[in-house]
């Protein structure tokens, strides 16, 4: 019975972009979560610094580019909620991810996109104190960045 | 002489100049920020439960809210909340939103008021019923002009209460709400303050609430909003839904009447 | 089994702009609750976001998306009345689905 | 219901040609009374007691903190005899201990929603009001600029002794000011003040950088 389990799982993870299948394991509990983390992303959310995070993502000297594109304000009124907005206008962008440079743990998201994607995504965004934000983008096997700094405010009364 | 006089205006209409420049491109950005959180308030999903709550058979006469009588008859929502706080003759008190919520909850499901009102903000894991019906029922104002007549004489007592305590300091800082909340174009922080105290002012506030609060994670309603600045002043608590309170919002929603509502809004 | 999200699906041209806002806590583990206890990490760890069931974009978060999440992304080669769906699963193995039909 | 027997009972008592002044105190004598039993009972007695006004506050509030010359004269010169000062009579201390009471907002917060924990220091919260630091863009403007203070005003004695009585009780040279009384209430102690002093006057605090 586990080996048929492990097979299945097996296959499941084969697939790859599989991802309907993977939460679709998870939701009849077929596996358990940190399994299914285990599966993506091995230790680049636990990653504590950007050289940490860069080689648990496989990702080597990645070139700067004015190609890749922050969209969000110098200044964020709370840090509870920063919105940041990603764009690549690099040919054959596969993924892009978004690193805080100062926050435990630098990774906060990452996108891999099909074809049918515009490499274009914006999300809201936690950050404990002011600090450089990085657009990481992979396009055609390559990878590329750019940063940004973003203030974080303190707001209102203060208290 | 005269021309290092020139000389020093000069220089201090430069700096002045400066200086503002600096601060609008802090308040462009501010602003920017600010842009970008609207264009999705997670009110919305809030408000969407307050619905599911308001039609909702509950308590022990399973009775949904849906004859709750908000003022405007039983059952009706729509435009409500623009004309609370007011009289209601069956309670004989001037009630908020909060304040009428919890006595249809009482008198249509049978709750005890010491149940409705236990968990009236939202804890970490707990989302608390208020804070939604408070959401749907506001939303269902939205694009109605406040219009709170104060025709009642406890309506009229209520709001002069409120001006009372609006400049009535107190605490170990000297605070009253008038100090932050009486004057045009003043910042706390980088945060503009509304001078309440105008239409302007009081219907920028007014209007919004409820509003999420993205440094709180949830929705305040204007009970919320003026206990907190209580605490703000370093005043013990207030009691939830207590004259003092309603006597504020009494008073804030005269001076804003007329204004537009528009809410919920997403705030700092 | 989560609350509803939120999705908006509008097209331009062949392109159609999704929207979706969630309901979450997204709790980082650090935080501690008025008794001084942690209150334990609980956030949304994966998101598919799929046209007519084909997945388009799949995302990982980490602890640090912000509470009640927000994702905007554009899909290319929609056209009105397709179906546009969301997906996340949380690190407690919590999920859940909606769906919209673009405008 | 009770507001009105008040309010009628008060009216019977009223002599021939009662105005306007006699009215509002009738409006306040309700008010305060309402205010306070407004309050939730668990609050400990010590904790109600901030709610009390001395007679600063209470001139301030009747006036809507805009009160006729005499009585600013009068709350002055009152509230002028409260300064008091460090033990060493050193007014100016230690800028990078101001800039820390400057920038924080926290301490002394109660009540049972969220109040600071036990021992969290109270700050000085001047960034809420003041531009600082030409550094710190998340300044209010409730009260003046005091960037470049000490580069524009000096610091001499008698600039030195002018702030440190200012931040000590701000009411004694501006009856009913936004600011509180930061020495009077022993919100701060005299020696954090005079880090305040120093944050403003000192050539080496960021105040006075660019």
């Amino acid at each position: 019975m586990r080996e048929a389990l492990n097979l299945e799982r097996r296959k499941a993870l084969k697939a790859g972009a599989g991802f309907g299948l993977l939460s679709a394991l998870l939701s009849v509990g077929l596996i358990s979560p940190q399994q299914a983390r285990a599966a993506v992303n091995k230790g680049a959310f636990d990653a504590k610094t950007l050289d940490e995070t860069y080689k648990a993502l496989g990702v080597s000297a990645p070139a700067v580019s004015d190609q890749v594109v922050i969209n969000a304000s110098d200044i964020a009124e709370n840090g509870a909620v920063v919105p940041i907005g990603i764009k690549s206008n690099l040919p054959n962008t596969q993924m892009v991810a978004l690193l805080v440079e100062r926050n435990p743990n630098p990774l906060s998201a990452s996108y891999n996109l099909t074809e049918a994607a515009v490499p274009e995504v914006t999300m809201r965004v936690k950050m404990g104190q002011t600090s450089n934000v990085i657009a990481l983008v992979k396009a055609d096997g390559k990878f590329y960045t750019a940063t940004k700094e973003i203030k974080i405010t303190l707001g209102g009364c203060g208290g | 002489m005269r021309h290092l006089l020139a000389l020093l205006a000069g220089c201090v209409l430069a700096s002045a100049a400066m200086a503002a420049r600096a601060q609008d491109k802090s308040g462009d950005e501010v602003a920017k920020y600010r842009e970008m959180l609207a264009d999705g308030n997670p009110a919305d999903l809030v408000e969407l439960r307050g619905e599911e709550l308001w039609k909702a058979k509950r308590g022990p006469k399973n009775a949904s809210l849906e004859q709750c009588d908000l003022g405007l008859g039983p059952g009706v929502v729509d435009g409500a909340y623009a004309q609370l706080p007011k009289y209601f003759p069956d309670s004989k008190k001037v009630m908020d939103l909060e304040a009428r919520l919890v006595y249809c909850m009482t008198t249509l499901q049978g709750f005890t008021e010491a149940e409705v009102t236990k968990a009236w903000f939202t804890k970490p894991g707990k989302e608390a019923d208020m804070e939604a019906l408070v959401t749907f029922v506001g939303a269902r104002s939205n694009g109605k002009p406040i219009n709170v007549a104060n025709r009642h004489p406890q309506e009229a007592a209520m709001a002069k209460m409120g001006e009372y305590i609006f400049y009535r300091r107190a605490g170990p800082q000297d605070f009253s709400c008038a100090i932050c909340h009486a004057n045009d174009n003043k910042r706390i922080r980088l945060q503009e303050l509304g001078n309440l105290t105008t239409k302007e002012g009081a219907g920028t506030a007014m209007k919004s609430f409820p509003a999420y609060r993205v440094s709180q994670g949830n929705v305040w309603s204007m009970q919320r909003r003026l206990i907190d600045c209580m605490r703000q002043a370093r005043w013990p608590e207030p009691k939830y839904l207590s004259d003092a309170v309603i006597a504020l919002e009494v008073y804030l929603q005269g001076k804003a009447n007329g204004t537009v509502m528009q809410t919920p809004g997403i705030k700092r | 089994m989560g609350s509803p999200m939120k999705i908006r699906a509008s097209l331009s041209g062949e392109t159609a702009d999704v929207k979706v806002l969630m309901r979450h806590d997204m709790e980082t583990g650090q935080r501690k609750d008025a008794s001084g206890a942690v209150i334990p990490a609980w956030y949304i760890q994966e998101v598919t976001v799929a046209l007519n069931g084909k997945a388009v974009v799949t995302a990982e978060w980490g602890a640090a998306v912000s509470k009640d999440p927000y994702l905007a992304l554009k899909v290319k080669g929609a056209k009105s009345g397709d179906a546009v769906s969301v997906t996340w699963v949380d690190n407690k193995g919590d999920t859940r689905t909606d769906e919209t039909k673009i405008a | 219901m009770r507001y009105k027997l008040f309010v009628l009972a008060a009216l019977a008592g009223m002599s021939v040609g009662a105005g306007a002044a006699e009215t509002a105190s009738l409006v306040a004598k309700q008010a305060e009374k309402m205010f306070l039993e407004s309050f939730r009972s668990d609050n400990p007695k010590y904790w109600m007691r901030r709610l009390e006004q001395d007679e600063a506050m209470r001139l301030c509030s009747t006036y809507k903190d805009n009160p006729p010359a005499k009585i600013r004269q009068q709350i002055q010169l009152k509230e002028m005899a409260t300064i008091r000062y460090p033990v060493d009579g050193k007014l100016i201390g230690d800028w990078m201990e101001g800039e820390k009471l400057a920038s924080s907002g926290r301490g002394g917060h109660i009540g049972f929603i969220q109040p600071d924990p036990r021992g969290t220091p109270r700050g000085g919260n001047c960034y809420a009001c003041h531009e600082l630091s030409p550094r710190e863009v998340a300044y209010g403007t409730i009260g003046p600029s005091l960037k470049h203070f000490g580069r524009t005003r000096g610091n001499g004695e008698d600039v030195i002794k002018y702030v440190y009585d200012k931040v000590y009780n701000s009411n004694a040279f501006s009856a009913c000011t936004n600011m509180p009384r930061f020495g009077y209430h022993s919100w701060l102690t005299p020696e954090q003040i005079t880090h305040i002093v120093a944050y403003l006057l000192d050539p080496e605090s960021p105040v006075n950088g660019d």
